[in-house]
């Protein structure tokens, strides 16, 4: 199905009239100041509107239609509960600056939600506002820089990554005015701590680590790890992406982390919204607790307030207008409660189990698995190495034959150190029957890859649109539509 | 067990398949000295209906109060169709578009909010979205730095009369690479910024000016001087702007004899609810020239394998995922579905609408400015033209009289002296096209009592 | 995309937890009062649920997807503001029995509701319990016998209703205990008033009139019609289904009409809901007033109640276990007060001028039109018998062609006395553009008859499923899903 | 013009092509004398956002009082998942699947619906939904006289222990075709049907005979005893049940030896708000040998041509537009909406989930009774097995202490002495599994307290 653009419905004059004041005012401002030519909007009718965007919206895959397995991004099922008590007409028409009085209920929800992030998280102390996981990273980062600032060890600028990490680790330090070092992971998939002793020293604000890592498997040797760093003065930031691996099992303060942040719209299932809202809410051990973020919510006696930079004299400071994305964490909130304490420990078990599950079954089918002597976390990585090199294919083209296969694919080529590489996340929500039915299809494409590679390399052929030209969207660069100029 | 669907029968062959006794075999490479005894400080779990009587509980509690506050979070009519179509699953459930054929709802929706996005601002190219408009200003300024490559000071010149939590973002995150604020002051008189406060900066490497239209205080500012100062002394021209403004005020793009080179701003005007804070998104626009050092997601229209045009993520040589530590922003996670609602939104309201809602909003704010510079005690700071919102100076502290405005039901404004003491007793207020004239009449009725009452209890 | 049935995605013991209570409780009855065996209700997780309606959902066309030209359902759009103020939660949350005092707002919504319908229709009183047009129309001639019987004149038990009249008519009338006669229609889609004149009399309880009628066009002599029936000491009765022809432009109750049913989920755009629920709110005039089905809604001063039996002890009683469809009579306000008194003009203008455009753009383009020398109302009919007999092709054939080319299908055979006909009602919410797209697919099919019958017999080639076998649906039945017995 | 598309070109260029000169001449046909001048009556036009304001007032005024009443219509849990699903446009929007093919969505669903309540009244049919409880009975009735050929007396009989509202739809629908009513008394310490009632009836021609389960009063009829009289004596076997009581009660195609022959209720329980009383959904199930006489749409299913299985309606020979003054009822448009709220509903809630409804439903109402007739003045009408429903009986008039419950928030039940005058001051109070404890005492607290009150006015 062809959807034209929003801009091909328009004809000039037409308009959804119910939604906007009936009555034209003018708009008193100096003609200096004023538009001279109305923006390019489209002048379509509410129905057209309507029909347009509902028609787009079938041509997505999403959890609510499909298996989307994508690894580090934890599409799990995301409880409609969390959306409609997320929207209840009060929650959503309430102004942030609005005064605390009349916002005691969402404030009294936001402190409990601090309170169970810091027990799940094992740390001593939260702030919410993080916008997605990449801003907590940078809540994360500036903190470790200005703890060490305020003590006056101005050289700590260097951030340790290892080479598996997500590209939004080194952006931050970046970001953060700090420069990249980076360390080889073994073939074990464990962190290389020799290496790791090797880089450490003066200039090391700290080491950013996801546990478990990227490549699916938990660093053991992690105390060893918090020694090397916490015994040349850095610090150690968690990466939370996949928290929902470990929760309820091993909490990061536990490991030795000074400082975590969570993708709540990961772990706790609010909506990934084609892109975002997300939310990276951080959490500290008792060092780092002067730093965090405003504002966060206190209590006084039964009444709840914003902590602000008054409150807390030394914060890094705000990273949004407001609070964050309280609506993302209004959702989260709703989640937990309903998982409750054992609920919690549930989703990583399940999700470990799916994962470990489909990892032994697609080996069992004959699939490299890049870690095979490794319990799986939550998500494994499948290697299709032997087969791109033994038939004209290729993890891309896996992947593209996967979605006419009903799947949405794995994450494709991440990490980097993985030829040819699937990262593969079923999460706890999706059941046995899916992920058999997902291996099905997986036998079924490498069958098709050694007796018709043209079916992979063609792919997707059932889709609203067939295999799409990356290197012509970059190369000749078509950002905005233009109307004909007739 | 809520939203796992395993039977005893399935996790029994499935540990078959694994080998594994039972699911905690699976955990065993986590050391057993690390391993947490449960979480008993989580509270046991709630049913769907006893947390929706909980939610609906701590709603109740907060009520709907007649809100007239804007200062950077806009209360404007939000059409039902905009969150009917963003609740769908298939735009609510999915994630970013990576695998571009499976996301063309998402791609192309992205597309056309780039299109509208760019006329709105009069710029050639936009992103698909930055977390809000604060932050999106510091990456703005992170932006210019990479984009002005004559300049080396670092040096971005912010008005005082910039909403002050915008410089505070921008300070927290700009900050960490060195970026240097220097502020400039705004007219006593008539809160616009000091076009003539520039003339110190006269030859000095400035790397950008940044300005916000209409600004914090609501006032419109000289922006043709400002931007064509900008561009005389070799700095960007960054504008942060009210979307919703643009629809009547000149945008970005003309700004000045060349037109702003960065526009950034707070997209939640556009059909987001305020919700407390958020989510709302950051928006940016900017000139061709500048795209490859733009931050965050790009969409291009491209073709299929048969010559079909469709849509996809592009330029991503730029982000994270590929760049790592030399990317133009570490965004990853952006805030889509409210782009989506935006979109929709636009669509919805088409030029004339938006361009109504507007007009509509600051002619609100001027009968609400009437209707309470009537009351003893009560004037109006800044007598020069505005948007719709404007600063009231009352003859005692503010917050007291807010509180008391609560008890009423009535969420009056903003108490901006803290900020502004310079400005003594300040409140900050906004009307939008939401406002009736009897809501008006009900506000400057309860303010003109809860200062008679004040008064007569002092 | 094939979905299963959703018996087929569960499994003994899952379940979606959060959604009842979790402590079991024992049914304290006598154990020959309990349930021996669970009922088969699927057992699936929440996920599991939403995936599959979600999926199940996307098979459909539907006003929000899809030109939907449905020809006597009105299948305009659905302004998305009625439902999401209808569903309001103390709305939704209200117990229809709750005392009056804790109902003021939705009484006073649904008491302007029936003083707007009377002033559209012309009528003197309005009651909304009826839940869809038939039951208005029992309603209607319910009270039309209650009249009859109150002056003792019992003989008169026979309805009249045209030959092209809908299906509802005249079983609505043998539900009320009477017999049907019909009359024929002219040539030139008027009723033939001999005929009439020639089944009145004193056996003659009322007729059933849509105006305009089911072929689209607007009866010309009604005011002859009224004069011969009630001359004839008979009622006449309105049914409304067409009302959106003529809102504002002529009253039912200036025709003569006694009794009228709405179907508001016609004319009010109330949701169609994939069958239903609709609203038949009935107006009558001064004489039937006393007969109208209970509740009603009363104003004393400031206050608003329920009518009931005993304030109307003629009533013919209750139609409904409470009062009848009251959200979907909050929707029907809702839109009301959109449309406003400018709006309800505009409506009937814009649906007949849509009409006329289609007819005008499809007889130019060589289709048949059953009466061509009428103006079309806000339907009109094409027939294609020329078609059917030059090819090998039908009405049906073309109707499923038209699902391939993106349109829902218009009405087909109905009313009966047009050969291969398509009743279309393209309704005033369409733009141009959709309508000529219409025209377009007509041509390409017709085009098609000729060249690829084939074509059109195997139709629909590009949905979920091809033609499917009714014939065998009805002779083999298979109506419920039975467990594999293994 | 709102939700109209029309350009003026537009209207322009069709006109032309229809060849008439304005709008209004294509309403020429109409005779002059009766155009209407308009519509001065109706008021003008309000946006989405006034009406919208206009709605949440009107809402606000009626609040969320604390409900106690069942009587037809129960509170209980709906999950979030439900009406997301319904409101989705392919749903909300569709109509009747007329075109099979096009409406593959609607159709597998109200085949899983049909499954469903087959399955939970233990008969083998089930049509695809009637408008609601009430008129589905009147719909039974019908049916009972053409499916019981043997009968030509159209006399049913109906316990006195029917929900009364249910006995005037039946009368005020089927009493137009010369149905009978006749009524069976009830035991005035039980609150049952009189079993031995039935006696009078012996050799007479009875159609049918209608029992409900549970009884208006909550209370558990002998539903064995009085299926087998039926039986032996002639008469078809009409149950009316609670669909969430068929979860833990025996259902009624299993009751007495051979089972009703007719089951049908209200849906409402099923996943469908309390909305002020509607929409709501009559079901309706039957054995296979009734199928042609049974009213209301059905879905079958078959296979395309290619063999593939899919969805279409079925038996349509029944119905009025192909069988007109023949057809088995004159219903077309039905409650589709709410039929899949329902099938939503059920798969959410599962053989498991449904019976812990109504399993906890019981045993609220059960500690509500208790703590409500440990007040002076309260005692239980009928001391029996009940579902979760009970009469109890006040030392007063019923009607003032509701009001004065409403004024705490609370709507304390049903007076229902109207109807039962025979009862004594008798109020209907029900209690779901959205009542908490905490609900109970706060109603038993404020009954007291109003009791105590009132006695001390009077
Ligand atoms: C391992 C890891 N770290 C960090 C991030 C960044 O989080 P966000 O996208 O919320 O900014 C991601 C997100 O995909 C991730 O997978
Ligand atoms: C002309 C006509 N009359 C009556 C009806 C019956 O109305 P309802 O389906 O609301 O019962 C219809 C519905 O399609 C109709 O088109």
């Amino acid at each position: 199905m062809h959807e034209k653009l929003i801009f091909e419905h328009a004809a000039p004059g037409r308009s959804a009239d119910a939604q906007y004041p009936r009555v034209p005012v003018e708009a008193t401002v100096p003609t200096s100041l004023l538009r001279a030519t109305p923006p390019l909007l489209p002048e379509v009718s509410e129905l057209q509107a309507v029909r347009h965007y509902t028609r787009l919206s079938q041509l997505n895959f999403s959890i609510d239609t499909h298996f989307y397995p994508l690894g580090s991004c934890t599409m799990k099922y995301n409880p409609k509960a969390c959306n409609q008590y997320a929207m209840l007409p009060e929650l959503l028409g309430r102004h942030p600056l609005a005064p605390e009085s009349t916002g005691q209920g969402v404030l009294q929800i936001l402190f409990e939600l601090q309170e169970m992030l810091k027990e799940v998280t094992g740390m001593r102390g939260v702030s919410l506002t993080p916008m997605a996981g990449a801003q907590g990273e940078f809540a994360g980062v500036a903190m470790i820089r200005a703890y060490h600032r305020a003590r006056n060890d101005l050289a700590r600028t260097e951030i340790i990554v290892p080479d598996a990490a997500h590209g939004t680790n080194p952006a931050t330090a970046t970001m953060c005015g700090c420069t990249v070092r980076e360390i080889p992971t073994q073939s074990n998939g464990d962190i290389d701590l020799e290496a790791l002793k090797g880089v450490v020293g003066p200039h090391t604000a700290g080491i950013m680590l996801t546990n478990p890592s990227t490549i699916g498997v938990f660093e053991r040797r992690i105390r060893e790890v918090a020694e090397i760093v916490h015994g040349a003065g850095g610090l150690l930031y968690y990466d939370g992406a996949n928290l929902n691996a470990i929760l309820g099992k091993v909490r990061p303060g536990d490991m030795g982390f000074d400082v975590i942040h969570m993708n709540l719209h990961k772990t706790f299932s609010t909506p990934h919204g084609g892109g975002g809202p997300g939310s990276g809410a951080v959490g500290v051990s008792e060092r780092l607790l002067p730093f965090l973020p405003v504002p966060i919510v206190g209590r006084d006696g039964e009444r709840f307030r914003w902590l602000d930079q008054q409150d807390l004299p030394q914060t890094i400071g705000r990273l949004s207008n407001f609070m964050g994305n309280t609506g993302v964490l209004l959702r989260a909130y709703v989640y937990m409660r309903m998982l409750g304490r054992d609920g919690m420990q549930r989703v990583s078990e399940f999700a470990t189990l799916n994962a470990n599950y489909l990892m032994a079954r697609l080996q069992a089918a004959g699939f490299e698995v890049a870690y095979p002597e490794r319990r799986a976390s939550h998500e494994f990585i499948v290697t299709l190495r032997r087969e791109a090199r033994e038939w004209e294919t290729n993890a891309m083209d896996f992947a593209k034959r996967l979605l006419d296969y009903g799947f949405h694919a794995p994450t494709t080529y991440f990490p980097l150190l993985v030829p040819e590489c699937l990262l593969i996340e079923p999460t706890e929500t999706e059941p046995k029957e899916e992920l058999d039915a997902f291996v099905d299809a997986m036998i079924a494409i490498r069958k098709e890859a050694e007796t018709e590679p043209a079916k992979l390399q063609g792919a997707p052929w059932t889709l609203p649109v067939r295999r799409l030209d990356d290197v012509r969207a970059a190369k000749q660069l078509d950002l905005t539509w233009k109307p004909a100029t007739a | 067990m809520p939203f796992i669907p395993h039977t005893d029968a399935d996790v029994r062959a499935m540990l078959d398949v694994i080998g594994a006794p039972d699911i905690d075999a699976l955990f065993e490479e986590i050391p057993a000295a690390l391993r947490a005894p449960g979480l008993p400080g989580i509270p046991p779990a709630m049913t769907e209906m006893e947390i929706g009587r909980c939610m609906a509980e701590f709603a109740a509690r907060d009520g709907r109060p007649l809100n007239f506050i804007g200062a950077g979070a806009y209360e404007h009519h939000i059409p039902a169709a905009v969150w009917a179509i963003v609740s769908r699953g298939e735009f609510y459930s999915a994630y970013t578009p990576y695998q571009a054929e499976a996301s063309q709802g998402t791609l192309q929706l992205l597309y056309e909010y780039q299109t509208m996005m760019a006329s709105l601002t009069a710029l050639e190219i936009s992103n698909a979205s930055l977390y809000d408009g604060a932050s999106g200003l510091a990456e703005a300024c992170l932006m210019a730095v990479r984009a002005n490559r004559k300049s080396k000071s670092l040096r971005i010149l912010l008005p005082l009369a910039l909403n002050p939590t915008y410089r505070d973002v921008a300070q927290a995150i700009a900050g960490n690479q060195n970026l240097v604020f220097e502020q400039l002051p705004f007219d006593a008189k008539g809160g616009q910024t000091v076009v003539s406060a520039l003339d110190q900066y006269k030859g000095k490497d400035v790397t950008a000016v940044v300005i916000q239209q209409p600004n914090f205080f609501g006032t419109l500012e000289d922006v043709d001087a400002i931007t064509n100062w900008a561009h005389a002394n070799g700095a960007l021209m960054i504008g942060v702007v009210n979307p919703t403004s643009l629809a009547v005020l000149k945008p970005p793009g003309e700004w000045g004899a060349r037109g702003a080179d960065i526009a950034c701003g707070d997209g939640q005007p556009l059909g987001v609810p305020l919700s407390s804070g958020g989510p709302y998104f950051g928006f940016m626009a900017t000139r061709a020239e500048h795209v490859r050092q733009m931050p965050g997601r790009i969409i291009g229209r491209t073709v299929d394998l048969d010559g079909k045009p469709g849509f996809a993520l592009t330029l991503q040589a730029r982000e994270q995922h590929i760049r790592r530590s030399k990317a133009t922003s570490n965004i990853c996670t952006n805030q889509g579905l409210l782009v989506t609602a935006a979109t929709i939104y636009m669509s919805l309201l088409g030029p004339r609408g938006l361009a109504r809602v507007a007009a509509t909003s600051m002619q609100r704010t001027q009968q609400l400015v009437d209707a309470l510079t009537r009351i003893p005690g009560v004037r109006l700071a800044f007598d020069t033209p505005r948007f719709h919102e404007a600063v009231l100076l009352l003859d005692r502290p503010v917050k007291p009289v807010l509180e008391a405005l609560a008890h009423r039901g009535i969420v009056g404004g903003v108490d901006v002296s803290g900020r502004y003491p310079q400005l003594g007793h300040a409140l900050l207020v906004c009307a939008t096209e939401t406002r009736t004239v009897n809501d008006i009449e009900t506000y400057a009725r309860a303010l003109a009592e809860t200062l008679r009452s004040s008064a007569a209890a002092a």
